[in-house]
Order: structure tokens, then C-alpha cells, then sequence
């Protein structure tokens, strides 16, 4: 049952694509942010899954264990959460600003009024 | 079957549940809230993947400023997610879930989960947990690796953050004076 | 809100203890989990309580943006000069091993002046952001 | 001290201007400070990038260790002649915009912003500069998002209502991208354990068959061309150059899809290897179809367009369409023509783009109706937008030419006929859509916008005809140009053997 081996990988990609999917069926400005920060969330998962290792413990020395889980991965994801929380911040005050000059953070309202103007 | 696994799956089931009800809730305060149990949840999963540094950023960041960040947003702009009209949604369905499939075929022959003989921990990383002690000396290998032995990564994060800083404080500006910044921004 | 007495008292009491905390993450990174990153966002958190339960305002006078516009770029500027004098002494960017006589004494200065940056950075950093958020007129 | 920092120099490349930016914020009391030492950090990086291309011409190669750690432990520079070329565009087309910049973000930009804007700029340039030196492949990511946030703050610094918005888009659809791109490295490291490019490249040949090294590949494909802004994915870039401040569109419009090019490049050709991306995938003939795609569909919107600005936008969606053209051709005239074509595109688009931000900083308007009759008001901003033009169409002696001929030669080399005939339709359309423009500009009546406007001050001139002269003498002295840019297409195609 490799399927079954593989439960972390798939329940994340599931997670990602629901992500995913609110970003780009969504019009609303605010909710298109916090689907974009749940696909990269889901991302993290995927990644820190892979690093992984049955019976490891997390990568600080302590005397006596042999086996720790890949430090690398986590030092991967730290950056790309910083990242993340980056393009959220940027992402919000955008929002603030759009809504100040266009009264609304939805998409198609937006346009409509781009489109008279 | 261990303990592990299992609290494994079941927080990655209630990310699941969380996840749709964002997807269908449109009531915006609900969504922030709900996103940042999202991130709190995630943050379990790395603990228990032991991720203890990422769990532990997320939490802070997740759960804390992205959330804050993200009310404080709500409360200048909308509370409510209006019903959207024009977007049928067979499209976003459709991408999505190419992007999906694509993903699992591509997950689909890689080592099993946690296998410990994995090229992932076999050529890089062993000189982390091997060779940290006596090359950098601290015991915690994710403070090694990120400071110094991918510590340009780092300085690339750090100035990740300053950027974000600077262009928010373009767009939204500092209040010092209540009357100065109010100016309005022109349009043609 | 400003008037709630509980809240202003557990304010008051926690936010001493999640700064300190903050300086417990920052300079403990070395042996458990964290570093500057995680000092810098749970410092910016502490102040944030603040903030929430004692206005905007008096955070404001108490840490002023202009000193955070300063340290949010110092921030930065320490751990790429920390870079600068490596090289300076003679090895590559970021190469700690030239900071002391014992390359380990060397990366262990490096990693806190490094961590020290990316703390005061991101603690400035975030800070500006919830100011710059929660600065800006509602319902404009 | 010089000769300390003399074996430095791959690190300086990145950390100077990188000091630079957050010296521009503690220095922001004097704006006119913070300008010169933009001003003295981007000449300073044209002359580093100067020098290191001139080492890798006399010695090859340059590999650099971050922190001393050897790849793949640690994080490598590795500058070979195809990324020691690219990065000559960036720091030669910021060491033009920056002078530029002086007067026209006074005019564009709320003066209390100015320094604000100065540091985006040096973060853009390092993002670019880093992404483009490193040869790590996660240091790719982290570059990338610095020079993506510092785009989205600077196109949301135009005066419209719709950079904001257009802003937005383009964050969205970039980081989009950039997660893309994170999932595609992140597949490659599980798959061999290293993050190091060259490392990648000996590991990868003994995983071929993994299904995941080919979804790596898809996935870096899709978020790069999201970045390139390849034929679908290319929507964020019209509203996003259109809207920016004039000097923030010269300098992206002329660099960031130029460095995103290259690390597709990279990623193609020295990582996974055109073995892979050509004989067991079909990014060859995908790439093409796209490139053609992309090359008409650009090229016809471009006409139709009533604001200057987009007309130049949709153009360079054309112009990436011939740059992918060479690139997914294979072949060695194909990466030459593609790589040839990088630079001299960098040089009309940024000439092009300056030229509109002088019609700009006089009517305050790039909309064809307002800028009727400006030809005769301001005629030599006007001259250098015909010549500049000109190159964008290829009319002999300039730049555009150059890249054209070895294009046309590139796809007939192949046999591909009909591809040149197309190459060539390109260019017609150009003909009409520059065309309109100069009609408008030189034979309309004065709009009430131009009717008052005078000749640009000689801050903008000056560098908007740099740039025009250097689309001449490229276009004449090509042995500089088309010498490194052969050098580069055998390196790339050496990563195969």
C-alpha cells in the first residue's frame, strides 16, 4: 500500500490545492490573501514531511541519540515562512490602499469601475 | 501504527475541515480566525514531524502576526465576503486540479515517509549532525546551518523582511501627525 | 476596551514577562529551539499587547516609529557588516572563523552578532508594520 | 584594503548595493544624499560586473564559498560567462536609470516616499543581482523574493489608482510563482539530498526516470514562466509596466524578465540538463509553441492599445516570444540569437521606456490622445522614441537588427522556415504599432496637455540617449556583444556533455 505510506505528501497537496483554489476562484481581495498563505503553509508541510526520519528527534545534540531528523529542510522553511509573512504584510496594506481609493476589495467590483472610468 | 502518526493525521484532518470551511464561510472575521487556527494546526503537524524551530516560527507568525495583521486589515476594509457573480468556476476547478494530480504522480515514487535511507538525508545533511558540534559548536544544528553554514540564505531572509517593511511603509505610511499624511494621492 | 481594569492588569503584568522571554529566545537559540527571528516577532508581540490594551498613542510615544525606522535598516546593516568585516580580515563573506583566534570562538561570536540583526530587524521591522496597519485612519 | 577585497568580488557584486538600500532609510533626511549613493552604488556595480566579466573571459569560471563552507555544504557563487553577461544588463541598465531617476521620481514620487523608493530600487537591483550570481538553487528562491516584493512595492508607487491594483495582480500571480518555483526545488533537493546547482547536475542524470525530477521540472517551468511572464502567464505585466513610476517601469521592464530568462536558462540547461527538458520532455516543442503564441498574440494587442506605456507592455510580451524562440530551438545560433537578443532587448526597452517617462514628466499623462502633437514640442525625446523604435522593429544599425539576423538564421538553420517568416511578421507589426504612436506624437494636433510642454530637462535626456547611442553602437560593433553571447550559448550547451 504505497498510497498509504505516502498519507503526509497527499493530505498537504489536498490542503495546498484548496489554497490554491481559493485564490484564484475568489474575488474577494482579503480571502484570495489567506488561500495564498494556506497553499504556502501546505507547502511547508510538504517540504518539513519530506525531512523526516522514523525514530529521529529533532536536530539540537543531545548525548546519547544517533538519530536526528534533516536539519536542512527546517532551516529551508524558516526562510520561506519569513517570506511568506513578507508577502502577506505587502499583500494587506495593498488591500487597505485599494479599498481607500476604490470603496470596495472585490474583484469584479474593481474592474467594473476601472472599466467606466 | 505509532502515537505520532496518529496525532499526525489528525491534525492534518482538522486542517482539512478548516480548510473547506474557509473556502465556504464568506463572513471575513471568521476566515481570519479560522486561518489562524489553520497555522496554529500546522504548527502541530511540525512538531510532530520534530520541526520544533518552524513549529515555533509559525506559531508566532501564523497565529500571531499574520493574523493581527490580517483583523487589522478587516477592520479598515469589509467584514463580509459579497457573493462574486462572473467567475464560473469550472476553470479554477480545472487548474487546480491538474496542479493537484501533477503533484501526487510527482509524489508518487518518492521514498517512503521517514525512511532514514533516503537520498534527501544521505549527501548533504549528515555533515550537518556530524560535523556541527566540532565546526561551529552549538547543539542546535538549525541555528548552525542557518547562521553559518547557509547563513547568506539568512541574510537574504532578514532583508526579505526589511523589504516587506519598506514597502508597506510606502503604501500605507506612518502616522506621526494626524494631519500630514492625510493628503490625498492623486489620479488621472 | 481602554477601560477594562482586568485586562489592563494582565497587560500589564504579561507583557514585562513576554519581552523578557523575547530576550530568553534571542540569546538561548543556540541550545533550543529559536533565534533572532522568533526574539524579534515575540518581542514585537509584546509591544503589540501593549498597544491593543493602552492605545496606539502612548505605544507610540513609549517606542517612537522614528527610532524603529532607524533600527528596522541597522538591523540589516550589522549582519551584512559582520560579513564586510570577515572579509575585511581576510576570509570570505560571512566566513566567522576569522572573527577570533579559535575558528569555533569565531563562528560562536558570528552566529549572536548575526542573530542580533536578524533580531533587531525583524522586532523593528514588525512593529513598523502593526504601526503602519493600525496608524492608518479607519474607513477612509 | 583593495587588494583585500579583490578575490571579494563575486560578494561585493550582491552586498553593495544590498548596504546600500537600508542606508538609504537612515540617511532619508537628505534625499539628495540618498540619490548619490544610489547613484555611486550602481556605477560601483557596473564596474565589479565589468571586472568579473572580464575575469571569467581571461579565466574562466569563478567559483565563490559564502562563509567559507564548501559547496554543496555551504552557498556558492558561481559566475560563468552566461550569468557574468546577464548581470552586465542589470547593473549597466541601473547605472543608466539612476541618474535618470533623480528628477523624475522628484516629479512622480511624494517627496516624503523618495528615499522609500531608492531603497526598493537597490533591493530590486540586489534581488536581480543575487538571483542571477548564485549558483544555489534555494538561494534562487530567497533572491527572487526579495526583488519580487521590492517590484510589488514599486509599481504600487505610480500615481494612478490602478498600480495599486495592478500591483496586487502581479503579487498574486508572483507568488504563485515563487511557490512553484519553491516545489519544484524542493522536489529536485528530495530526490539527490543537495541544493548546489553544479551538484545537482552530476546527481540528476542517475534519477531520470523519477516521475518526481519531472514534476520538478513542470512545476519550475510554470513558476518561472509566471516570473518571464511566458505567453499564458503574461497578464500581471501589461497593468503592472503601465502603471508603475517611469523609472521603476525602465528599470523592471528592461531587467527583471531579462534575469527571470536566465535562471529559467539555468535551471534548463545546467541543472536538469537538455537531455532531460528536450529528448524525455517536451519543453522544446511546448516552448516554441508558446513562443509564437506569445510572439502574435503581443505583438496584435500591442496595436490596439490607447496608453503608450501598455503598447511598450504587450511589445515586450512579443519580445519574449523571440528570446524563448532561440532558447527553445536547442541549438547553438538558437541560445546566441536568444542570448543576443536578452541584452539588445534590455536596451530598447529601457531606451523606450525613458524616452516615454520624459513625455511623462511634461504632460503627466501616457495616454495616445494626450500625447498628440508632443513629437514637435519636445523633439528630441521624441527623436530618441523613433530610434529606439527603430531597434524594436530591427532596421539595420541598431541593436534590434542584430538579434533579428541571428534569429532568422537561428530557425532557418533548422529548416524551420516558417518560423522566420513569422520572426520577420513580428516585425511588421511593430512597424504599425510604433508607427501609430510616432503618428500620433509627431502629425496630431497639440493636445491641451502638450500645447504648453516644453523639451525634457537635459537629467533625463541625457541618460535616455546613453542608452539610444548604445542601441547604435551595439547595433554596428557587435563583437563585444555577440563574442559573449556565443560564449555563453557553449557554456550553456556544454552543461550536456
Amino acid at each position: 500500500m504505497r498510497f498509504l505510506q505516502l498519507y503526509n505528501y497527499e493530505i498537504a497537496i489536498f490542503l495546498a490545492m484548496v489554497g490554491l483554489y481559493i485564490v484564484v476562484s475568489r474575488g474577494n481581495l482579503v480571502k484570495k490573501i489567506a488561500g495564498l498563505s494556506m497553499f504556502q503553509t501546505s507547502v511547508f508541510i510538504l517540504y518539513i514531511s519530506m525531512g523526516v526520519v522514523q525514530g529521529g528527534t529533532v536536530p539540537i545534540l543531545i548525548e546519547g541519540t544517533q538519530r536526528y531528523s534533516n536539519p536542512l529542510p527546517h532551516v529551508l522553511i524558516l526562510t520561506a515562512i519569513v517570506v511568506g509573512v513578507a508577502t502577506t504584510a505587502v499583500a494587506l496594506s495593498l488591500v487597505i490602499r485599494i479599498n481607500e481609493s476604490y470603496g470596495t476589495v472585490e474583484e469584479d467590483e474593481i474592474h467594473q469601475q476601472d472599466e467606466s472610468f | 501504527m505509532n502515537l505520532d502518526s496518529a496525532i499526525d493525521i489528525l491534525l492534518l484532518a482538522f486542517m482539512a475541515v478548516i480548510a473547506i470551511a474557509i473556502v465556504r464561510i464568506r463572513d471575513l472575521f471568521g476566515i481570519a480566525m479560522l486561518f489562524s487556527i489553520f497555522s496554529l494546526l500546522s504548527a502541530g503537524v511540525f512538531t510532530v514531524m520534530d520541526a520544533a524551530d518552524v513549529a515555533f516560527t509559525e506559531a508566532a507568525v501564523g497565529a500571531g502576526i499574520s493574523t493581527i495583521l490580517m483583523l487589522a486589515t478587516l477592520t479598515r476594509t469589509a467584514r463580509k465576503e459579497k457573493p462574486n457573480q462572473s467567475k464560473n468556476p469550472a476553470l479554477p476547478m480545472l487548474v487546480v486540479f491538474i496542479t493537484g494530480a501533477v503533484l501526487v504522480f510527482g509524489t508518487s515514487d518518492l521514498p517512503r515517509f521517514g525512511d532514514p535511507n533516503a537520498p534527501i538525508h544521505q549527501h548533504v545533511a549528515p555533515r550537518y549532525i556530524e560535523e556541527s558540534r566540532s565546526e561551529i559548536g552549538i547543539p542546535n544544528m538549525v541555528t548552525s546551518v542557518l547562521a553559518s553554514y547557509r547563513g547568506y540564505d539568512t541574510l537574504g531572509e532578514t532583508t526579505v523582511i526589511f523589504t516587506a517593511g519598506i514597502a508597506v511603509m510606502a503604501l500605507l505610511g506612518l502616522r506621526r501627525s494626524r494631519r500630514r499624511e492625510d493628503d490625498e494621492e492623486e489620479t488621472d | 476596551m481602554l477601560h477594562h481594569t482586568v485586562l489592563r492588569v494582565i497587560a500589564k503584568l504579561l507583557v514585562p514577562v513576554i519581552l523578557l522571554f523575547a530576550f530568553y529566545v534571542q540569546f538561548h537559540g543556540d541550545f533550543s529551539p529559536g533565534g533572532g527571528f522568533q526574539a524579534g516577532v515575540i518581542f514585537a508581540t509584546g509591544i503589540i499587547l501593549y498597544a491593543l490594551v493602552f492605545g496606539l498613542d502612548d505605544t507610540m510615544r513609549a517606542v517612537p516609529p522614528g527610532v524603529l525606522k532607524i533600527l528596522s535598516p541597522t538591523g540589516v546593516l550589522i549582519y551584512a557588516g559582520v560579513g564586510m568585516e570577515t572579509m575585511l580580515l581576510g576570509g570570505n563573506y560571512l566566513d566567522y572563523d576569522f572573527l577570533a583566534h579559535e575558528p569555533t570562538h569565531g563562528q560562536h561570536l558570528g552566529i549572536f552578532l548575526v542573530e542580533l540583526g536578524v533580531g533587531v530587524t525583524v522586532a523593528s521591522t514588525m512593529l513598523l508594520l502593526y504601526y503602519a496597519f493600525a496608524g492608518r485612519e479607519q474607513g477612509q | 584594503m583593495m587588494e583585500v577585497l579583490a578575490n571579494d568580488l563575486p560578494a561585493l557584486q550582491v552586498v553593495v548595493p544590498l548596504i546600500c538600500a537600508p542606508l538609504c532609510l537612515v540617511l532619508a533626511r537628505w534625499p539628495r544624499l540618498v540619490w548619490l549613493l544610489c547613484l555611486a552604488t550602481s556605477w560601483t556595480s557596473l564596474a565589479i560586473a565589468i571586472t568579473l566579466l572580464d575575469q571569467v573571459l581571461a579565466g574562466g569560471p569563478i567559483s565563490y564559498v559564502m562563509g567559507g563552507w564548501a559547496a554543496p555544504w555551504g552557498i556558492e557563487y558561481r559566475i560563468d560567462a552566461v550569468n557574468a553577461y546577464v548581470i552586465l544588463i542589470v547593473t549597466g541598465i541601473a547605472s543608466v536609470v539612476m541618474p535618470y531617476a533623480n528628477q523624475s521620481v522628484a516629479r512622480e514620487i511624494r517627496a516624503d516616499r523618495v528615499p522609500l523608493f531608492y531603497a526598493l530600487l537597490m533591493l530590486c537591483l540586489t534581488g536581480l543581482l543575487g538571483m542571477t550570481i548564485t549558483g544555489d538553487a534555494f538561494n534562487v528562491f530567497v533572491f527572487l523574493e526579495i526583488s519580487s516584493l521590492s517590484m510589488y512595492g514599486l509599481i504600487s508607487m505610480g500615481r494612478d489608482r490602478r498600480a495599486l491594483t495592478s500591483a496586487f495582480q502581479y503579487l498574486v500571480m508572483g507568488t504563485i510563482g515563487g511557490t512553484f518555483i519553491l516545489i519544484g526545488i524542493g522536489f529536485l533537493y528530495v530526490v539527490t539530498g543537495t541544493l548546489n546547482m553544479a551538484d545537482l547536475a552530476v546527481l540528476l542524470p542517475e534519477v531520470t526516470q523519477l516521475r518526481t525530477l519531472h514534476t520538478a521540472f513542470a512545476f519550475l517551468v510554470v513558476g518561472i514562466g509566471l516570473k518571464l511572464a511566458m505567453f499564458p502567464l503574461h497578464l500581471w505585466l501589461p497593468n503592472a509596466y503601465a502603471y508603475a513610476p517611469s523609472t521603476a517601469t525602465a528599470f523592471i521592464a528592461a531587467t527583471a524578465t531579462k534575469v527571470a530568462v536566465y535562471a529559467l536558462l539555468r535551471f534548463v540547461f545546467t541543472v536538469i540538463g537538455p537531455v532531460i527538458a528536450y529528448e524525455d520532455l517536451p519543453f522544446g516543442e511546448i516552448a516554441m509553441t508558446l513562443a509564437v503564441l506569445g510572439l502574435l498574440t503581443g505583438s496584435f494587442v500591442a496595436i490596439f492599445q490607447q496608453n503608450v506605456k501598455r503598447v511598450l507592455a504587450y511589445s515586450s510580451v512579443a519580445q519574449i516570444g523571440y528570446i524563448l524562440l532561440g532558447i527553445s530551438l536547442a541549438t547553438m545560433m538558437g541560445l546566441k540569437a536568444g542570448m543576443l537578443h536578452l541584452f539588445n532587448h534590455a536596451l530598447m526597452k529601457g531606451a523606450l521606456f525613458m524616452a516615454v517617462g520624459c513625455f511623462f514628466y511634461r504632460t503627466k499623462s501616457v495616454r495616445l490622445d494626450d500625447l498628440r502633437g508632443i513629437g514637435r514640442k519636445m523633439p528630441w525625446t521624441f527623436g530618441a522614441f523613433v530610434i529606439a523604435g527603430l531597434s524594436l522593429i530591427g532596421v539595420p544599425l541598431t541593436v534590434g537588427f542584430v538579434s533579428k539576423w541571428y534569429l532568422v538564421q537561428a530557425t532557418l538553420e533548422n529548416g524551420y522556415w516558417p518560423l522566420a517568416v513569422l520572426v520577420l511578421g513580428g516585425s511588421l507589426l511593430a512597424v504599425i504599432y510604433i508607427w501609430r504612436v510616432v503618428e500620433i506624437a509627431w502629425f496630431g494636433n497639440p493636445s491641451v496637455r502638450a500645447v504648453d510642454a516644453t523639451e525634457a530637462p537635459l537629467g533625463l535626456l541625457i541618460p535616455t540617449w546613453a542608452l539610444v547611442l548604445a542601441n547604435l553602437y551595439f547595433g554596428t560593433h557587435t563583437e563585444l556583444t555577440v563574442g559573449v553571447a556565443d560564449l555563453a550559448a557553449r557554456t550553456l550547451l556544454g552543461g550536456l556533455q
